[in-house]
């Protein structure tokens, strides 16, 4: 691979940028590899990654049906951040923002975070209670987390309506500084160049079709080009587990919904950081080409469409608008729809599956891609030593019929009153 | 005439001219600066496709920048100002990015800017100061914008020839028919094609579909299809910046078609070649808009370039219009027939313009090998038509490739639309493959991308058309790839040696043209559609201007601050009259369901987790609900006021999911069970009379001895039908009386002349906080948080041994029971006030074993104490902890105690 | 937004609706708690066809089971649900 | 220049009739009592003491005396008083359809939804009941805690109703 830098494109300008080699591959399969991962999303990529650079391991495969990087990766509006209040959640997320700060060095690809300030807004005294409980408990563990009064958060977004009388008047809010934005095709695509790098076969426009079994154990893929063999498959792919895991006769505690978010025109700088609310469902952030990226609610009912709707489009803009109206006068210029696998607490599924061999990254709900680095990480500990990493062992499949869940928002196994 | 601005100084438009229009017919060719590399733009094309000509109109809140000049009408004082240029349109700062282009190559920061997170953000700082292109504006908009539903048997899109046909043969078949038109004409396109005489037949057809009841509306888009044939259209009532007419900017309409007729046309293809990005560069179509619609002539020494025949129309119309063309760049090898004294170059194809100062100077063309150049101030261009398949395939839809219009075009759908006209057959045209140096040969205009853009995204291995797009940003700009995409699948194509059809393809996603985030919040732009709840004695409380506080969508007074108190020593007042006289309060919002029926006791026992079979007619007890996962969600009390008359009542802030819960329970679960479950919670306003004094001003107001604790009886105040629960949130001796809402206005007047006369008070939320933590009562959404067992609430004695009620089988789950579970607990500071919120640790640096849910003062005593939640705190009574609250900077030593801290025995509720 | 043919009402918006679940989530009262658990937390959620269960709560508020295309959004069936009641 | 006219109706006694066994047999006794037939969904019916109208497929809104009907309901069925929940609003005028068309998702246009006709809908986030009078006039059935918040929006709908 070639190495990225100032100097490289400084060669470049001399010679139409013609040295430039392909960031990744294009192999045929083989016919068996130690470890397979179905889904060259952001975690499949970075779990691959990590099997080849922490673990070593050579003989690895990521099988992507479409396109790298074509699901949730490229369809999320690209916020990362930490701060969760139950401990098993902010010790994930804490370990994986971590990660994020040195990734682009990591990966020689820069991925453009940007820590300019995760906020949640409280309307109300009750509001920033529970948001100075959620900020006493990230503290507690290490993680960082700032009350602001309704001054400072005038300070960093001029544009909110710090008016008495709106109807979601603002009271103060709870930044994490170190939270914030990047740039969500490149870490698709900065992981995949690094998995490339160390040997890691990508298969796109590859899809799994069915597992080969002896006995009862996992040995292999069937997919759309021919039969893959295998020592472990790890299955990583997002809204589709119910799907792929259905192949192997698993019924998941995920429901697949969608999840609609939206960018307007470009316009010079005017969101500083990246505002969300502790009663509205909304958050707002603006993208280095200049526009605001939106998003709200997931659709509240089953879909593998990707397509989405007025209604719950109409309500995320109004409440944006109820906080910051100045955005009235500009103009959305494309939504899009990625599909959430909703696990029934709100929590990822991390680790083993009844069927030998078979393992399951997934139940991700609208929070996976701030927790790329860290799924990957942990993912690969476990396809590589078989067991879970401490940090992601509280997110077993089999914690729903133990009673063990992590319920971050307290309303329990039905995702569509999360 | 009409008068409007660009950029300071005042120009005249003609009636019915667009913006870009109006300014070339003012000679003004300059418009705008491209987003990278900041080169000059121009106009380039006559709808709603413009790449280039982005302006900003209107002031104040009613601002819109990145409106394009072709797409807004100039009404009187229209104000437009240019874009990302400083100091000044003509003369750039920021062109000199154009300089380091060799550097700035497509997707060249992903491979630079190392460093730490923080250095990138200094990178970023001036890259975002030099992204985007109009400013945003700062103020509120003074303006509204309305949704409106419509329901139609027939939605044609679109009113040219074929549009307005189908229209009018819809509407007179008696079908319900709606026609839209982006325009703020019919049929524009007859009059660019020189057909003016049909003008009669675009009338009358006109006036016909309005007698047959069809409805047309112009300056309107169909921006989106969505599903079973749902598209919404948004209208232009007022032009943007323009005041409208009772204060409605523009209309969102949502409509539900029977079926839909897409007869969108066409849009036609640029060319790529050399600095083709140039103001002086038009499509041919568009010169000739200007030319037979608006009378403006763009050019006076014309280049075509041309690979099909409709180019001819825009040469003789150019001809008649005075203008000279110099020469016909036809591609095609053999001769269009063209006899008229054109001066026609067969096998003929741009391949380079240059300019001066921001204007067109020369075109140069490679003829049969060879090169020949001319003087020209404009080069009309036509690469072929696009069909506007847009809705097509929001729908759904799939397509087919007609090979001689070089083309997509619809296919099947699986909604009910069909597409007539020019989108469904383009015409004919012969495939030119760019011959010019791909360095500055533009594809898209807005986002400054080249054909070696593309080139250098396929040899770096992204070469999905998904990749290419996201690499490069083309057709991420705002006229979403409507003039790039083709041109960039054409040399995807080439590159992977396939046939267009093979190289893949973008999906379409809405909307169709940008859309005003105002028009989709529509009303919900001030209140998000939470219409704020209002309170059956909202006016009584309001005349008392308390302290209000939101809850759910409801405000409830927070508390009644007499003088100048602070809201601390208002709710302590208020608490410690309820302690030691008598208080009132409005409890209207807590939820209520009448329940009544032979089989209401068996419905609840399944409902609540407690028995309420045994429940004599006229007494009452608390009760909790759990979710099927054995989680409590809820509590509230349960009444017998009837053999088969039940009233349930459970906490505010859960009453609709608990409203949902019953019903699915009632009718999907237990649909032979003869019961009715009636939401009655804004049927009852609740007025709770607490206090040692509560009992005798009850028995003044009802007349009659009032019941004993957790007892119900009917009675009357001041001739109203009430019925009493002595019901107790606080810990005193209360009642709480429900009154039909309509008539609770009498009924409170008159509990509030007897509490007034007993020297009680009223009492907010905030007291009321007081007074039910000092007690011991549990909240929902406070110590209920959703992941708390009965047993974690100590609430397990009172489950019902029979079981059967929904949650049961939830409970057995092992984990449930295991040590280590976060358990209710009471906290007494020893030092300090404790935080409400705070974590409990043991000491310095240990991670949380439990955090504070509610904290308050002994009312009558002094001193701070708190309910909680402790890893296994049933077993941890006496001992010391930390309630720590970094984030505030507050921290308290305290001793874990039995959540109850006032009357433990009950005593104060025995008469 | 999708339309929904209520068995009571004709056809209406999405937007009187509100999802509740899939058929296969319904933990019936007299399940024993193995299978109470395994209906409440986990799904078929095929990327196809599926039985959910919908309720017109802003119109007759009577509940349905709709079985819906979760890829096309097509509807093949709609069945009311709930107590005997005259046409 | 609006041709709709928004009024409050004053409040008055307002029942649910829920019938959840034998219900022919009920509709058998309420008609031989009332003289009419329970109305189907979405329709109403009535007498000079009696109406009713049908949102619900097992319950009934009844407006006036319901003194006779618990004893035809017997043990098939129950009346709850719910009056106090809601406030009624007559729209009256040519344009109460199109006002109703404004932030709504039900075809309040269709000549199908005429005189005696009846319907539950959602306006602007509200759940509303309509009750078609005639053809000049609607009444909608508003929670009360939202009538002001429906009232306030219909108004200022009603000023640009033809634009």
């Amino acid at each position: 691979m070639s190495q990225y830098s100032a100097f490289g494109l400084l060669r470049g300008a001399l010679n139409g940028q013609k040295h430039w080699q392909p960031a990744w591959r294009d192999p045929e399969p083989k016919s068996h590899y130690d470890i397979i991962i179905i889904g060259g999303g952001g975690h499949g990529l970075a779990t691959a990654y990590y099997l080849a650079k922490v673990h070593g391991l050579k003989n690895i495969a990521v099988l992507e049906k479409g396109w790298i990087g074509g699901g949730n990766t490229g369809r999320n509006t690209t916020i990362v951040r930490s701060n969760y209040r139950l401990k098993p959640l902010h010790d994930l997320f804490e370990f994986g923002l971590k990660m994020w700060e040195h990734l682009s060095d990591e990966l020689n690809y820069n991925v453009m975070f940007s820590p300019r300030g995760a906020m949640f807004l409280g309307h109300s005294d009750a509001d920033m209670t529970k948001l100075a409980e959620r900020g006493d408990a990230m503290r507690c563990d290490g993680i960082d987390a700032d009350l602001m009064t309704r001054d400072e958060v005038q300070k960093l977004e001029p544009l909110l309506d710090m008016s008495r009388d709106a109807r979601f008047p603002i009271e103060g809010g709870l930044i994490q500084r170190r939270g914030g934005t990047a740039r969500h095709d490149a870490v698709a695509w900065g992981y995949a160049r690094g998995a490339d790098s160390l040997g890691v076969d990508i298969i796109q426009k590859c899809e799994v079709t069915g597992f080969v079994r002896d006995g009862d154990a996992v040995v292999g893929v069937e997919t759309t080009r021919g039969r893959i063999n295998a020592g472990r498959v790890g299955i990583c792919v997002a809204g589709h587990s119910g799907h792929v895991a259905g192949l192997a006769g698993l019924k998941l505690p995920v429901e697949s919904q969608t999840l609609q978010a939206m960018v307007t025109e470009g316009v010079k700088p005017m969101i500083n950081s990246v505002i969300m609310s502790q009663s509205l469902h909304c958050y707002i952030s603006q993208s280095d080409k200049g526009g605001i990226v939106f998003g709200g609610d997931p659709d509240n009912w089953p879909s593998y469409a990707q397509r989405g709707n007025p209604m719950v489009m109409e309500r995320a803009v109004a409440q944006g608008l109820a906080l910051v109206p100045a955005l009235s006068r500009l103009r959305m210029v494309r939504t899009w729809s990625g599909v959430t696998d909703m696990s029934f607490d709100g929590a990822p599924i991390i680790g083993e599956t009844p069927v030998k061999n078979l393992f399951l990254n997934g139940g991700w709900c609208y929070g996976g891609f701030k927790a790329t680095p860290a799924s990957g990480w942990t993912y690969a500990h476990t396809l590589a030593t078989g067991k879970p990493h401490a940090l992601n062992a509280p997110f077993a499949l089999d914690r729903f019929e133990r009673g063990a869940t992590i319920d971050e928002t307290g309303s329990g196994p039905m995702p569509n009153s999360r | 005439m009409i008068n409007f601005s660009f950029d300071g100084k005042t120009y005249q438009a003609e009636k019915g001219d667009t913006l870009a229009a109006a300014l070339l017919r003012n000679g003004i060719g300059l418009v705008g600066r491209s987003f990278k590399y900041h080169r000059p733009r121009g106009i380039m094309t006559a709808g709603v496709e413009e790449p280039n000509a982005l302006v900003t109109i209107g002031d104040g809140g009613r601002t819109e920048p990145n409106t394009r000049a072709t797409d807004v009408f100039v009404y009187e004082g229209l104000v437009a100002k240019s874009q990302n240029r400083w100091p000044n349109l003509s003369f750039d700062i920021g062109s000199v990015f154009g300089l380091a282009a060799p550097v700035l190559s497509a997707g060249f920061y992903y491979k630079t800017f190392f460093g730490s997170a923080k250095r990138w953000m200094i990178y970023e700082y001036f890259i975002r100061k030099a992204a985007g292109l109009g400013n945003a504006p700062t103020k509120t908009d003074p303006d509204h914008f309305s949704q409106r539903a419509a329901f139609c048997d027939v939605l044609v899109v679109g009113a040219g020839p074929a549009g307005l046909s189908a229209a009018l043969e819809a509407a007179e078949a008696g079908k319900r028919a709606i026609l839209v038109e982006q325009d703020n004409i019919l049929c524009a396109s007859l009059i660019r094609d020189g057909q003016d005489r049909d003008g009669a037949w675009v009338e009358s057809t006109q006036a016909r579909i309005r007698a047959a009841g069809g409805r047309i509306l112009t300056r309107t888009t169909a921006s989106g299809y969505w599903e079973h044939d749902l598209v919404t259209l948004t209208q232009r009532i007022a032009e943007p910046g323009q005041i409208p007419l009772h204060g409605v900017a523009q209309r969102l309409w949502h409509v539900r078609a029977g079926q839909v007729i897409l007869a969108t046309g066409s849009i036609e293809r640029p060319m790529a070649f050399a600095h083709n990005d140039r103001p002086g560069v038009m499509l041919s179509q568009a010169v000739r808009t200007y030319v037979r619609r608006f009378g403006v002539v763009p050019g006076k020494r014309v280049v075509i370039a041309t690979n099909n025949d409709d180019a001819y129309k825009t040469a003789y119309a150019l001809k008649a219009a005075g203008a000279e063309v110099v020469a016909i760049l036809d591609a095609r090898p053999a001769p269009a027939g063209a006899d008229s004294g054109l001066p026609v170059y067969n096998n003929a194809v741009p391949l380079s313009t240059n300019g001066a100062r921001h204007c067109l100077k020369s075109v140069t063309a490679r003829i049969n090998g060879l090169t020949q150049s001319w003087n020209a101030d404009l080069i009309a261009v036509s690469g072929g038509f696009t069909p506007v398949v847009h809705l097509h395939m929001q729908a759904g839809g799939t397509l087919d490739w007609n090979d001689a219009a070089q083309a997509f075009v619809p296919a099947a759908s699986r909604q009910n639309v069909t597409t007539i006209g020019g989108a469904a057959n383009p015409d004919p045209v012969f495939n030119v493959v760019p011959v010019s140096k791909p360095k500055k040969s533009f594809i898209d205009f807005q986002n400054d991308v080249t054909l070696s853009d593309v080139d250098l995204a396929w040899a770096e291995g992204y070469r999905s058309v998904e990749h290419l797009k996201r690499y490069t940003t083309l057709g991420m700009a705002t006229d979403q790839g409507k003039l790039s995409n083709m041109a960039a699948l054409g040399r995807l194509a080439e590159k992977q040696g396939v046939a267009i059809p093979e190289a893949g393809l973008t999906t379409f996603r809405p909307p169709y043209t940008p859309v005003t985030m105002g028009l989709l919040a529509g009303a919900g732009a001030k209140d998000a559609g939470a219409h704020v709840r209002r309170l059956a004695l909202y006016d009584v409380h309001a005349a008392k201007n308390p302290i209000w506080q939101p809850l759910g969508y409801w405000f409830r007074p927070r508390a009644y601050p007499a003088g100048n108190e602070t809201l601390a020593q208002a709710a302590m007042r208020e608490a410690k009259a309820v302690r030691s006289n008598v208080g009132m309060t409005d409890v209207s919002t807590l939820a209520k369901f009448e329940v009544s029926g032979p089989d209401a006791a068996a419905f609840l026992e399944i409902i609540c987790a407690t028995t309420v079979g045994k429940l004599a007619v006229g007494r009452g007890r608390y009760t909790f609900m759990l979710r099927e996962d054995g989680f409590v969600f809820d509590d509230g009390t349960v009444w017998r006021l009837d053999e088969n008359r039940y009233l349930l009542t459970s906490s505010t802030g859960g009453a609709d999911r608990m409203a949902t819960h019953i019903s699915y329970v009632r009718q999907y679960l237990c649909p032979h069970l003869r019961v009715s479950a009636v939401n009655v919670q804004e049927h009852y306003a609740g007025i709770a009379v607490a206090g040692p004094q509560a009992k005798a001003a009850l028995a003044a107001l009802i007349g009659e001895e009032p019941p004993r604790h957790m007892s119900t009886v009917p009675a009357m105040i001041s001739g109203v039908p009430v019925i009493v629960l002595a019901a107790s949130y606080s810990g005193e001796r209360a009642f709480e009386i429900y009154v039909e809402a309509s008539h609770a206005g009498p009924v409170w007047a008159a509990c509030e002349a007897e509490v007034t006369k007993q020297g009680g008070a009223l009492y907010g939320l905030e007291a009321m906080e007081f007074l039910r933590i000092e007690k011991g009562h549990l909240v929902v959404g406070g110590e209920v948080d959703g992941r708390m067992t009965p047993h974690d609430l100590a609430l397990d004695k009172m489950l019902n041994k029979a079981g059967g009620y929904v949650g049961a089988s939830g409970l057995s789950r092992p984990a449930l029971s295991e040590a280590g579970r976060r358990q209710l607990v009471g906290l007494e500071a020893i030092e300090g006030n404790i935080p409400e919120g705070a974590m409990l640790i043991t000491g310095e640096g240990a991670s949380p074993q439990g955090h504070v849910s509610a904290a308050a003062f002994r009312i009558l005593d002094g001193g701070s104490i708190a309910l909680g939640q402790l890893t296994d705190g049933f077993a941890r009574h006496g001992e010391e902890l930390i309630a720590t609250s970094p984030t505030r900077g507050q921290m308290a030593r305290v001793r874990v105690v039995a959540p109850h801290f006032y009357d433990t025995a009950g005593e104060r509720y025995r008469d | 937004m999708m339309q929904f043919t209520c068995p009571h009402c004709g056809p209406r918006d999405q937007a009187e609706f509100i999802y509740e679940r899939t058929v296969d989530a319904v933990v019936s009262l007299d399940a024993a708690p193995e299978d109470a658990m395994k209906s409440l937390f986990t799904r078929n959620n095929p990327r196809g066809v599926d039985e959910e269960i919908w309720r017109h709560t802003y119109g007759c508020r009577a509940w349905m089971v709709i079985a819906r295309n979760r890829v096309t959004n097509e509807i093949s069936a709609t069945r009311a649900v709930g107590p005997e009641a005259l046409p | 220049m609006t041709d709709v006219t928004i009024t409050v109706l004053p409040a008055a006694p307002l029942h649910a009739l829920e019938i959840w066994s034998n219900p022919t047999a009920v509709a058998a006794r309420f008609k031989k009592a009332a003289g009419f037939a329970l109305p189907a969904i979405g329709r109403s019916d009535g007498n000079d003491a009696l109406r009713l109208i049908r949102y619900e497929p097992t319950v009934w809104l009844v407006e006036g005396d319901v003194s006779a009907l618990p004893g035809l309901l017997a043990d098939d069925g129950a009346l709850t008083a719910i009056g106090g929940s809601v406030v009624r609003v007559q729209l009256s005028g040519k344009g109460w359809r199109t006002l109703l068309m404004e932030g709504g998702v039900f075809d309040a246009e269709s000549p199908n939804f005429a005189s005696g006709c009846s319907a539950a809908t959602i306006i602007d986030h509200v759940n509303v009941r309509l009750h078609v009078v005639d053809d000049d006039i609607c009444h909608a059935y508003v929670p009360l805690s939202y009538s002001e918040a429906m009232i306030h929006f219909w108004k200022t709908a009603a000023l640009s109703l033809t634009l």
